[in-house]
C-alpha cells in the first residue's frame, strides 16, 4: 500500500488485495464500475470480520469475561477510527447506524421531531439522494414542515443565486457533499457558513464524499454527517451517523431497546450516555470491525492520493467517452474532473439506460442503470432513467477503456 | 451475446423501435392507469376503454427500456378489442410465463402455475419468455402487465358503483 | 449433521463446526455458556458470508448486471429460508431489520403509531427484556397510551389470574415467547387466543424462542414476531420483523429513503410494496445470506432435536447445580427444565454475580452477569443482577460439569 | 489466578465486606444523589453534606459487585471531612488512574492525564489500580466517583441558587 505522501496509486497492487476482482463474467474480467452505489472489499476488511468471528466474538458492552471484553474493545475501536476517519476529535459522536439512510432518519426522527415545529422550514436541493428526501416527507405528512429546493445548474451544480431566500428562515439545511448521480462536488463549508449565518443546523450526506476525499466535519462546520461502511470498503450493515456532541446529547433517544438504557422501571425509563443511547439492541459487531479496518485501509492509502486518483481516472474516462461517442452519448454533471467525483452518468440518445447496462454486463463491466435513487434530480434532468460508471481505488485506466468498449458493442447492438 | 439474442429477440426490437398503440384516449370515458418499476424508473401509462366487458380500445404512454416498452406495446395489441375475461386470462397466463422464476427472486412460495397457461395462445408475448434468464429484468417484462390488471380492476370497481 | 428425526444430538461433531470453541481462555479450554446474549457461529455460516464478499458481492435490487443478480437472487433467497423456519407461508412478511429490537420499534413506530391514540391499552409482562419495554415507554411518552403489567408467580412463570381484566379493552398484547433471564417457556398461542379474543393485536417476542424450539407464527396466531439473527447461530446486524401481509400493507413506512419507494417528487413519495417498503437503504447484505445459512444449518439438524438437547442438558444443570451448591445457590425460574429453555440465572447468597462472572472467566467459562436488559424483572426478582449461564447447540454435560466447578472455586475464593 | 489477585485485592475485599459509611441522612440538609452502572445494575447511592466548601458528612447505600462498593466505601472514606477542593482533586486524580484504559475502551481520545495525578496522595484508593486489567470493571470502580461528582456539582449550583 502507498504512503500518505504519494500522489499516484500503485493500482495493480491495489486490485490484489480485492478478491472479488479475480473473478470472471461470461468469461471476460470483472470490471466493476459500480462503486457509487457500493463497492467491493479488500482482503484486510474481510479477514478482520471473520477474525473477531473466529477468536472474539461476543456481546459487546454485556459480559465481564474475556471474549466479551475482547469484542468490546475492537468494536469501541472501530468507532475510534471512524471517528478520526472524519477529523472527529470525540468518538462519542460517532453513532453506528445500519446505513447512511438509517443515520438520517435517526436525525429526522429525535432531532428534527424535537425541534421543528408546523411552518418550520427545510432546504434541500435536487441533487438529493432518496434517502436525504424521503425522512423529510415523512415529516412534512406528520409535522407539516416546509421543504424548499435549491434548483441546479444546466450542468447540474447547486445554482446559489438564490439561496439567501431559500435560507430566509431555515432549521435546517440538509445536503450532500457529493451527488451520486452527477458526481457535482458542492462547497459544503461554503453553504454551512450561509446556513449558519440564517441561524439553520446543517446536516451533511458524506456517503459519496467520505469514501473519496478528505473530510473534516469540522472544516465542514458541519452539524451531522451521514456515511455508510459499504461504499467506504467495508460490509453493508453499518453507517454511522456523526454529531456534536451537545446535540446529541439534547436529543431525545430514537429507537428504545438494550444498551440505550441507563435504567428501566414499569414506569419509565432513563437512557443511557451517547453514542449508546442512540444504538439500541445488539450491533452489528464484526461490521463495526470491518468499517474500521477499512477506514484503516483507506489511510493508509491515504485521502488525498485516492481523490487525486478519482480525479485522474474521471476526467481519462471523461475524455475517452468524448472521443469515442461525441454528440451520440450525453453526459451529465461538471463539464471537468476537477469539480466531481469518481462518477458518471451518461446517456445514448437512442438506448435505454437499462439496455445498455444489460448489454455491458455481457462483457463483464458493471454499471447501474436507473433512477440512482434520486428521482426529483432525474425529473430535473428530464429522463427517467441514466447508465452510471462510477470508480474506486481498485480501478484503472483499462477499466474505462473496457467500459468504452463495452458501449460501443451495445450501440452497435441497438442500432436500426 | 447468445444471452443477450435471448433476451432481446428481433420482435421485441420490433415493438420496442415502433411501439404499437402509442397515444392518448380522452378521460373519461376512458380510463388512466399508470406504474412505476421503482428499480428503474420505467413508467408506463396505460387509457383504457371497457364497454359491456369488452377491452374496446387500449393506447399507451411512459417510456422505460426496451423490455418494458415492447412488453407495454405487445400488451396493447394482445388484449385490444379482446373481452375482459379474455385479458385476465392472457395476464394469468403471462405472469405463469415469468413466475417461475420471479418467485424465485422474490422469495414467494412456489404454487403451481401451469394451469393459469393451459389453454392460453400467448403468440407473440412467447418471446418475452428470454427474460426468465434475466431475473432483474422480469419486473420489466411484467410492468405493463400490472398496470392493465389494475385499470381492469378499477374500472370493474366504478361499473359496479 | 444429524437428520430431522433423531433427538439426540451428536455435540462433538456439531462443536467441530465452531471454529472459534478452538480457542482457549487463560490455558483453558472456551466454554461458551453466554448463547442467549449471542450464539457463536458454525463455519457453514461464516463461509456464507465470505462467499458473497468474495464472488458475489454487489447491492441488491438495484443492478441489472450478473453479480448484482446473484446478490440480490441470494439476499431474496434468505428471506424465504428465514420465513420457511418460522412457519410463514410469505416470504413478503419477513421485514429484515438491524436485530429484533429495531423490528419491535418499527411496530411501535409504525403500527401503534398509526393504530393506538392517547389512553390505549397495551399489555406487557414482567418477564419482558428492555427491547419489548423501552419502545413502549417512548410511546406512552408521545401518545399516552397506558401500559398494563401481567405479574408473576414465585418461580417466574406468568400469573395468569387476571388476565382477561388486563386485557380488556387492550389493544396490544406484547409478550415474551422465552424469557432470556429464567428461561420460562410462554404459552403463547393461549395468551394469544385470550388475546384476540379480547380484541387486542398480539406481538411476539421471539428472540430467545425462535432458536431454541420448533416456532410456527400461525400456530402461534401471532400478528408480529420479533427475533435476531446473531442468537440463532448467524452474524449479528440482522434480524427480522415477521408480520402478517395485510398488516404490514396497510402500515405506513418507518424509515424514509431508498429501496423503500415506489417514486419520489418534490412534492412526496409512494412507498414501495412490502416487505421492501420497511427496508430503508442499503441493507445488511451477506448478513441475510449468513442468516440463511444459519437457519439451513438448524433445520438439517431439526428443531425438535434442538429443543429435546436445550432441555436435556439444561435439567442436567439444574441437578448438577442443586447437588452441589443446595441452599446457597438461588436458582431462579420453573423448577424443572419441561417449562423452561437453556437459561439458567442464579444467585450466591453472599457473591455478587459480577463477581462471580469474572472468577469463572478465569477458568474459561463465560456466563453473563448483570440485569440482562430486564430491570423490571430484576426488581421483582429483588437484586441487582444475577448471574446466567445459557446453552446451545454445541454444548455438552462437560460444559455444565465445567461450570459446576468454576462456581465452586469463585464460592472459595470469596469464602469469608 | 494470579489477575484475580490483582483485581480482588485483600483491602478491596475488606471494603467490600464491612463497608464505611453506610447509611442514610436527613435530605435536607443533606443532599441525595444516585447513579446506575447501566452494564450490570450496579446502584450507587449518595447523602453528601456540604458546609462552608467542606464535605462534613457522606452516607452511602446502593449494591453492586464487590469492585463498586469497595470503591464507594473507599471513596466516603476518602472525601468524608475534606474541603470540596480536596474532593475534587481526589475524583480527577481517580480518573486518572482509570482512564488510560477506560478511553482505549470507549474510544474516547487520549489526553495527557499524568498531570492530575501529581500531588495528590490516593492512599488505600491505589488498591483499585488492578481493576484496569479488566477494562469492563473500569466502571464499577468509577462508579461511585461519578455520583461525587455530580453530587458536588449539584450542591455547589444550590448554594449558588
Ligand atoms: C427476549 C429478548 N428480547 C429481545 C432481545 C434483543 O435482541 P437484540 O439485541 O438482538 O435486538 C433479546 C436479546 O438480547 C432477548 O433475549
Ligand atoms: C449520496 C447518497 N446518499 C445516501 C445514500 C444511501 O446510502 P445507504 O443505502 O447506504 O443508506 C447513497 C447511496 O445509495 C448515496 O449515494
Amino acid at each position: 500500500m502507498m504512503s500518505a505522501t504519494t500522489s499516484t496509486l500503485d493500482v495493480a497492487r491495489i486490485q490484489a488485495d480485492f478478491p472479488i476482482l479475480a473473478r470472471t463474467v461470461n468469461g471476460k474480467r470483472l470490471v466493476y464500475l459500480d462503486s457509487a452505489s457500493s463497492a467491493q472489499k479488500p482482503e484486510a476488511v474481510l479477514a478482520a470480520m471473520d477474525r473477531i468471528y473466529r477468536e472474539s466474538y461476543a456481546n459487546v458492552h454485556r459480559g465481564v469475561y474475556t471474549i466479551a471484553e475482547e469484542a468490546t474493545a475492537a468494536f469501541e475501536a472501530a468507532r475510534t477510527k471512524v471517528a478520526r476517519f472524519i477529523g472527529a476529535t470525540d468518538s462519542r459522536e460517532i453513532v453506528f447506524t445500519r446505513n447512511a439512510t438509517e443515520a438520517i432518519n435517526l436525525v429526522a426522527y429525535s432531532w428534527a421531531r424535537a425541534n421543528l415545529r408546523e411552518g418550520d422550514v427545510i432546504v434541500l436541493s435536487h441533487l438529493e439522494h432518496h434517502a436525504n428526501v424521503v425522512p423529510w416527507h415523512i415529516l412534512r405528512q406528520e409535522r407539516g414542515v416546509e421543504i424548499r429546493w435549491i434548483p441546479i445548474t444546466a450542468d447540474q451544480r447547486l445554482d446559489l443565486d438564490g439561496l439567501d431566500d431559500l435560507l430566509d428562515g431555515a432549521k435546517l439545511l440538509a445536503i450532500t457533499a457529493m451527488s451520486n448521480v452527477t458526481g457535482t462536488i458542492v462547497d459544503v463549508a461554503g453553504l454551512a457558513a450561509r446556513a449558519r449565518a440564517a441561524g439553520a443546523h446543517v446536516l451533511v450526506d458524506g456517503c459519496q464524499a467520505v469514501p473519496q476525499m478528505p473530510v473534516d466535519v469540522h472544516a465542514w462546520d458541519a452539524d451531522f454527517v451521514a456515511f455508510s461502511s459499504h461504499k467506504l470498503l467495508g460490509p453493508a450493515g453499518i453507517g454511522a451517523l456523526w454529531a456534536r456532541a451537545e446535540l446529541l446529547e439534547a436529543m431525545p433517544p430514537f429507537m428504545g431497546g438494550g444498551e440505550m438504557i441507563r435504567d428501566v422501571t414499569t414506569e419509565g425509563f432513563l437512557p443511557n450516555d451517547i453514542p449508546w443511547k442512540f444504538e439500541a439492541g445488539t450491533p452489528a459487531i464484526a461490521e463495526a470491525v470491518g468499517m474500521g479496518a477499512a477506514v484503516d485501509y483507506l489511510q493508509a492509502i491515504g485521502m488525498d492520493t485516492v481523490r487525486a486518483h478519482e480525479r485522474a481516472l474521471t476526467q481519462y474516462a471523461l475524455d475517452a467517452l468524448a472521443d469515442r461517442f461525441g454528440d451520440r452519448l450525453t453526459v451529465y454533471g461538471p463539464a471537468g474532473a476537477d469539480d466531481r467525483g469518481g462518477v458518471i452518468s451518461f446517456l445514448f440518445d437512442e438506448i435505454h439506460a437499462h439496455d445498455v447496462s444489460q448489454v455491458v454486463d455481457e462483457e463483464g463491466v458493471c454499471v447501474r442503470a436507473g433512477h440512482h435513487c434520486a428521482k426529483p434530480l432525474m425529473r430535473q434532468l428530464g429522463v427517467p432513467a441514466t447508465t452510471r460508471a462510477s470508480f474506486g481505488v481498485y480501478n484503472d485506466r483499462a477499466d474505462a477503456d473496457a467500459l468504452v468498449e463495452a458501449l460501443a458493442k451495445a450501440e452497435a447492438f441497438f442500432a436500426i | 451475446m447468445s444471452g443477450l439474442q435471448d433476451l432481446y429477440r428481433e420482435i421485441i426490437l420490433d415493438h420496442y423501435r415502433a411501439p404499437r398503440n402509442r397515444g392518448e384516449l380522452p378521460v373519461p370515458p376512458a380510463h388512466l392507469v399508470e406504474g412505476f418499476n421503482p428499480l428503474c424508473g420505467d413508467e408506463v401509462v396505460l387509457y383504457l376503454e371497457v364497454e359491456d366487458g369488452v377491452v374496446t380500445d387500449v393506447k399507451t404512454a411512459g417510456q422505460g427500456c426496451s423490455i418494458s416498452q415492447a412488453s407495454t406495446s405487445m400488451m396493447s395489441a394482445a388484449v385490444k378489442g379482446k373481452p375482459v375475461d379474455d385479458a385476465r386470462a392472457l395476464i394469468r397466463a403471462f405472469k405463469a410465463l415469468m413466475s417461475i422464476h420471479e418467485s424465485k427472486l422474490e422469495g414467494a412460495e412456489e404454487t403451481d402455475l401451469s394451469a393459469d397457461l393451459e389453454g392460453v395462445r400467448l403468440g407473440d408475448l412467447e418471446a418475452l419468455q428470454g427474460v426468465v434468464k434475466f431475473p432483474v429484468r422480469i419486473k420489466c417484462a411484467t410492468l405493463a402487465w400490472n398496470v392493465l390488471q389494475q385499470g381492469l380492476d378499477e374500472t370493474a370497481a366504478e361499473s359496479e358503483a
